[in-house]
């Protein structure tokens, strides 16, 4: 799963539906909460992130894209 | 059994623009001030579509009362011909007064500031524009001008009749709809072609630059009987492991040596242009190579953030923020990304192609970056609104036929129950390519490969299933990796020398005597056939 | 919101064997027959699971009467014990007889036949038989003796107390059952580990053995307190390109280069002990390396199909008869495969464990192929029924901590709905381990890869979601994944020399003053620590 | 997809489900067609397509496992 919906804080205005450049949210219902349909097919962009006006989305970055730093 | 049924729908526009991104944008916006009817269609949304959708913050340009002297440095390297170079930088900075007119925030406090990104020995040549919404403006802008965006819309292949471009065939990716755009001239403008060649591990959609740019202007535009320029000479990128994500001149620190060496000076850009490094490090044990941030000032710090939020790069930094961990105190892991294809659709001055009525913009061919997008984006719609000014809607004959075959093909893949996914697809022809047309390329290899992926290629039609016209987009976009694919062994076979990232064991010199030739690639009674041309 | 519970279902026995592959299988056949009563547990259904489902062609044996001399070659080269060399070759004749009775076809034509396989100046020592339907057989065997087999049952971790072992804890992958082994011996014969590195391109499925040995047994015997032997010393086998199949012994044709030119003399085996040929042709741009069948007569191809179908083949061959192409007239493709472990429990010739009651079989460490399953795991079966004939149920309060915390831990996967699926987890491990820890090996890698493994490590408990116990089996599958993965590491720094497909490029010379010496990880307070040992 | 059912010739008597070594017929239920739920663990190993008494499953080799042969 990539992005992930709070879904107390969402109030399903459908604007990451709308805009999703990969369009996982594909299958999502006007005025319900989206549903992530296509996960693997997410880039990680945080467009939705940035245009979510109730800030209820947020990235879960998968184990293989997790940056390799030093401690 | 399913039975999806696609309905037929009808667009008629002067221009048509194939692709939402700054290219097709400034095209749309341009056409329609000089009086065209204009109709955008984007695969996915203009708002945030593609490369640019969240941002980018450098915007090459000539300036003269800020930089002085023009910068010489890419008018000598580039691949575009000299014409195309020298409209470049006439018209970078009228874009940027234009963009600034939009709304986009081309000055910075106030001011012109010309930082990063640059070359030893050159003047400044990149402004620094705070670009995340770029995309947002300028959708406004084009909806202000009167152009019609149809976002959600794939284009699969160019109408055209005797050499003279009639239209494009599309469907909707969110509905079953089959769209007929009927228009007296179209731009492509669709960006890179990214999901060719394997990026990294884990994932088909973890890709430095926009998964979702797969070549499809450059595969309609070869289908229609375009050239294809440079197939074969791939390209590499590096940044961040395993967080694909082009941006590379945004980190301003220094790469450091897992004993804490710096490699290189630190000054000059071989981060842009020895993109091996890592992977030569990784390779040969002595790795990982690491972004080191430690010994920049608070100052500098801050800024570099603020400018890799322009840079798209949000989603790197909220990994470190959720991670707890600081990067200017946490050294990173930059790592080579896979191979992609510059070449492409190459455009003239004028944005024309061979095919009288298409033009093409952008990242179709190379890229001078979002400047070039913006500057040859504008001159593609000016070309574009001028050739339908003077032009009658071709006939429909032609038009037809196709509509059907499309039609029927496409609710063949729509209604199939047992097949191959696009993933299964896209795994395979990137696995062909990286075998046997990647990093290391042969006469034996590129045979063996060829006669695999033709054959896998063949078998498409009869095994893809889509569950949806959104699973149905992806099959479109790998049936033109495909295209591509088989375009890239061609021109590999025939350029017998080593140059770049195209390395013939079989020849390993670099042949001076092709130094001002380019190799194109010619559909021939659809087969690919390689062409040499002069350079322009 | 999910709310999957854990239903509690305890099994009593004497013996639990995990795994019914021929080493679990034969292990349960004597077991009962010294009788004891006797549990199979088994991930699949023991009719065709792993590597030994669907067939096998060669069993590895002295008949001094077909034979003559005993062949001396793997009493040489094995890094097993002598004691476990000479016990296997003094016991496999018996088995070839017992599994004769049972219905295998041990004769062909009336008579033991050995052919194939064999290595140059060595007497032939493959006795070839149609095995395809081993596996059945033996559980038909194993039934009619009293064995219970319970199929479809993921074992994931040992219980003991002390030191001494009381029994496994495990679920149905079918129904929410969380299943208690209370057992007085316990037997593990999980086989091979395959998925730790990337095998191919495209599928984590596409492995040359069973994708679903994932090093179970090892993983348990760690936790649990065993040691694991030779971990760092991975290895590699060649095959048909891209089906991942082994088998490379019954193609009988010879490698020929992309001229048609032969490689080597087509008599040794070297397909088998330079399986990076193929690899070492294809990053060279020599390659593609072909399995060439043209020279061999039309009997010779009869019989090579026969045997291949017992040999598990059949895939392969009903992809050409598909594909509509004869291999006799189409040399096809080998590729080099991935990494593999074959190191683990070093078992002693009564297949004990350090620890009291816990026995190992087959290819748990290396491999005596089939036969040494066979002897093996008869071996650990009388092993196991003699230690649980003198032993009494070990109490109960530590099971049922454990027991809690298993269920919990089990069911928060299962009803967790934003996370990682196995697969993402799979792929990560796979990166990690091809990245820092694979062909190429250095100090400064295998540090910086082991700190990015314990770290995706301590967040997997906290993201691995489940919708079903089907993919709850493969959560823990890759639980057990890290667990191995993070013990490779540790032995890959220790092991500071060159060797075999061990190579240290800081280290690039093999040290003589180790030939006799091997390389052991113990679990040490929840951290790996490796340890010298001398050969047995 | 990697076992395909002809559902014509399928008798449902389940002994592909109950013998599948990875399991993709994961859900299937009994007396029903099997359903193919998890066709990315396909092992290739042909035992359903050997075992089916009404010789009703056959293999589709994924495009990425094609063997690769000269013409």
């Amino acid at each position: 799963m990539a992005a992930v919906i709070d879904k107390e804080k969402c109030n399903a205005c459908g604007i990451c539906v709308r805009i999703c450049p990969t369009d996982v949210y594909y299958g999502s219902k006007a005025k319900e909460i989206p549903v992530v349909t296509y996960p693997e097919e997410c880039w990680h962009c945080n467009a939705c992130v940035h245009d979510c006006p109730q800030n209820a989305i947020h990235l879960r970055i998968p184990l293989t894209m997790q940056v390799a730093y030093k401690s | 059994m399913k039975d999806i049924k696609l309905n037929i729908e009808q667009i008629e526009a002067d221009v048509l623009c194939i692709g939402g991104g700054p290219a097709g944008l400034c095209a749309a916006i341009r056409a329609s001030e000089k009086g065209a009817n204009v109709v955008v269609a984007d695969k996915s949304n203009t708002l945030r579509s593609g490369d640019a959708g969240m941002g980018n913050d450098h915007f090459m340009c000539h300036i003269p009362d800020v930089q002085g002297e023009r910068p010489g440095f890419f008018s000598k390297i580039g691949k575009m011909s000299q014409a195309v170079t020298e409209t470049f930088w006439e018209n970078a900075y009228d874009l940027v007064k234009r963009w600034d007119s939009w709304g986009i925030p081309m000055k910075y406090e106030g001011k012109y500031e010309f930082a990063g990104h640059s070359m030893p020995g050159q003047p400044d040549f990149f402004l620094h524009f705070s670009g995340q919404n770029t995309k947002v403006k300028l959708t406004k802008q084009a909806k202000k001008t009167g152009v019609r965006i149809i976002n959600r819309v794939m284009i699969l292949d160019l109408i055209h009749d005797n050499g003279t471009i009639a239209g494009a065939i599309g469907f909707d990716v969110r509905e079953s709809k089959l769209l007929v755009f009927k228009t007296k001239a179209v731009i492509l403008a669709t960006g890179k072609c990214m999901r060719l060649f394997p990026q990294n591990t884990g994932s088909l959609f973890n890709t430095s630059t926009s998964p979702i740019n797969t070549g499809d202007g450059r595969a309609m535009a070869y289908r229609a009987g375009c050239e294809l320029s440079d197939m074969e000479l791939n390209d590499r990128w590096s940044g961040p492991k395993y967080f694909a994500r082009n941006g590379r001149g945004s980190w301003m620190g220094v790469f450091k040596d897992p004993n804490g060496i710096q490699i290189g000076s630190g000054k000059e850009m071989t981060g842009h242009f020895y993109p091996q490094l890592h992977e030569n490090y990784q390779k040969s044990g002595r790795g990982p190579v690491y972004m080191d941030l430690s010994d920049i000032s608070d100052k500098e710090y801050e800024d570099m953030k603020y400018w890799l939020v322009h840079e798209a790069n949000t989603p790197i930094l909220d990994f470190f923020k959720e991670e707890g961990v600081d990067p200017k105190e946490h050294p990173f892991e930059f790592m080579t990304y896979g191979l992609f294809t510059p070449g492409g659709i190459n455009y003239n001055e004028k944005c024309e192609t061979p095919l009288a009525g298409l033009y093409a913009a952008g990242d179709e061919f190379m890229s001078f970056y979002i400047a070039g997008a913006a500057v040859f984006g504008s001159i593609a719609g000016e070309s574009a609104a001028s050739f339908a000014a003077k032009t009658k809607t071709s006939d429909e004959k032609h038009t037809q036929t196709l509509v059907v075959k499309t039609k029927e093909f496409l609710e063949t893949v729509l209604n199939r129950t047992d097949g191959a996914t696009w993933q299964e697809a896209n795994s395979a022809i990137q696995q062909v390519m990286a075998d046997y047309c990647g990093l290391v390329r042969s006469e034996t290899m590129l045979t063996a490969g060829l006669e695999h992926l033709r054959r896998l290629k063949k078998k498409l039609p009869q095994v893809l299933m889509a569950q949806n016209t959104h699973e149905l987009m992806r099959c479109v976009e790998v049936l033109n990796l495909f295209d591509i694919g088989e375009i890239t062994f061609v021109a590999a076979q025939e350029r017998k020398e080593s140059r770049q990232h195209h390395h013939r064991v079989d020849f390993p010199f670099t042949n001076p005597m092709l130094n001002e030739q380019r190799l194109v690639v010619k559909n021939k009674k659809g087969q690919p056939v390689p062409e040499w041309r002069m350079k322009a």
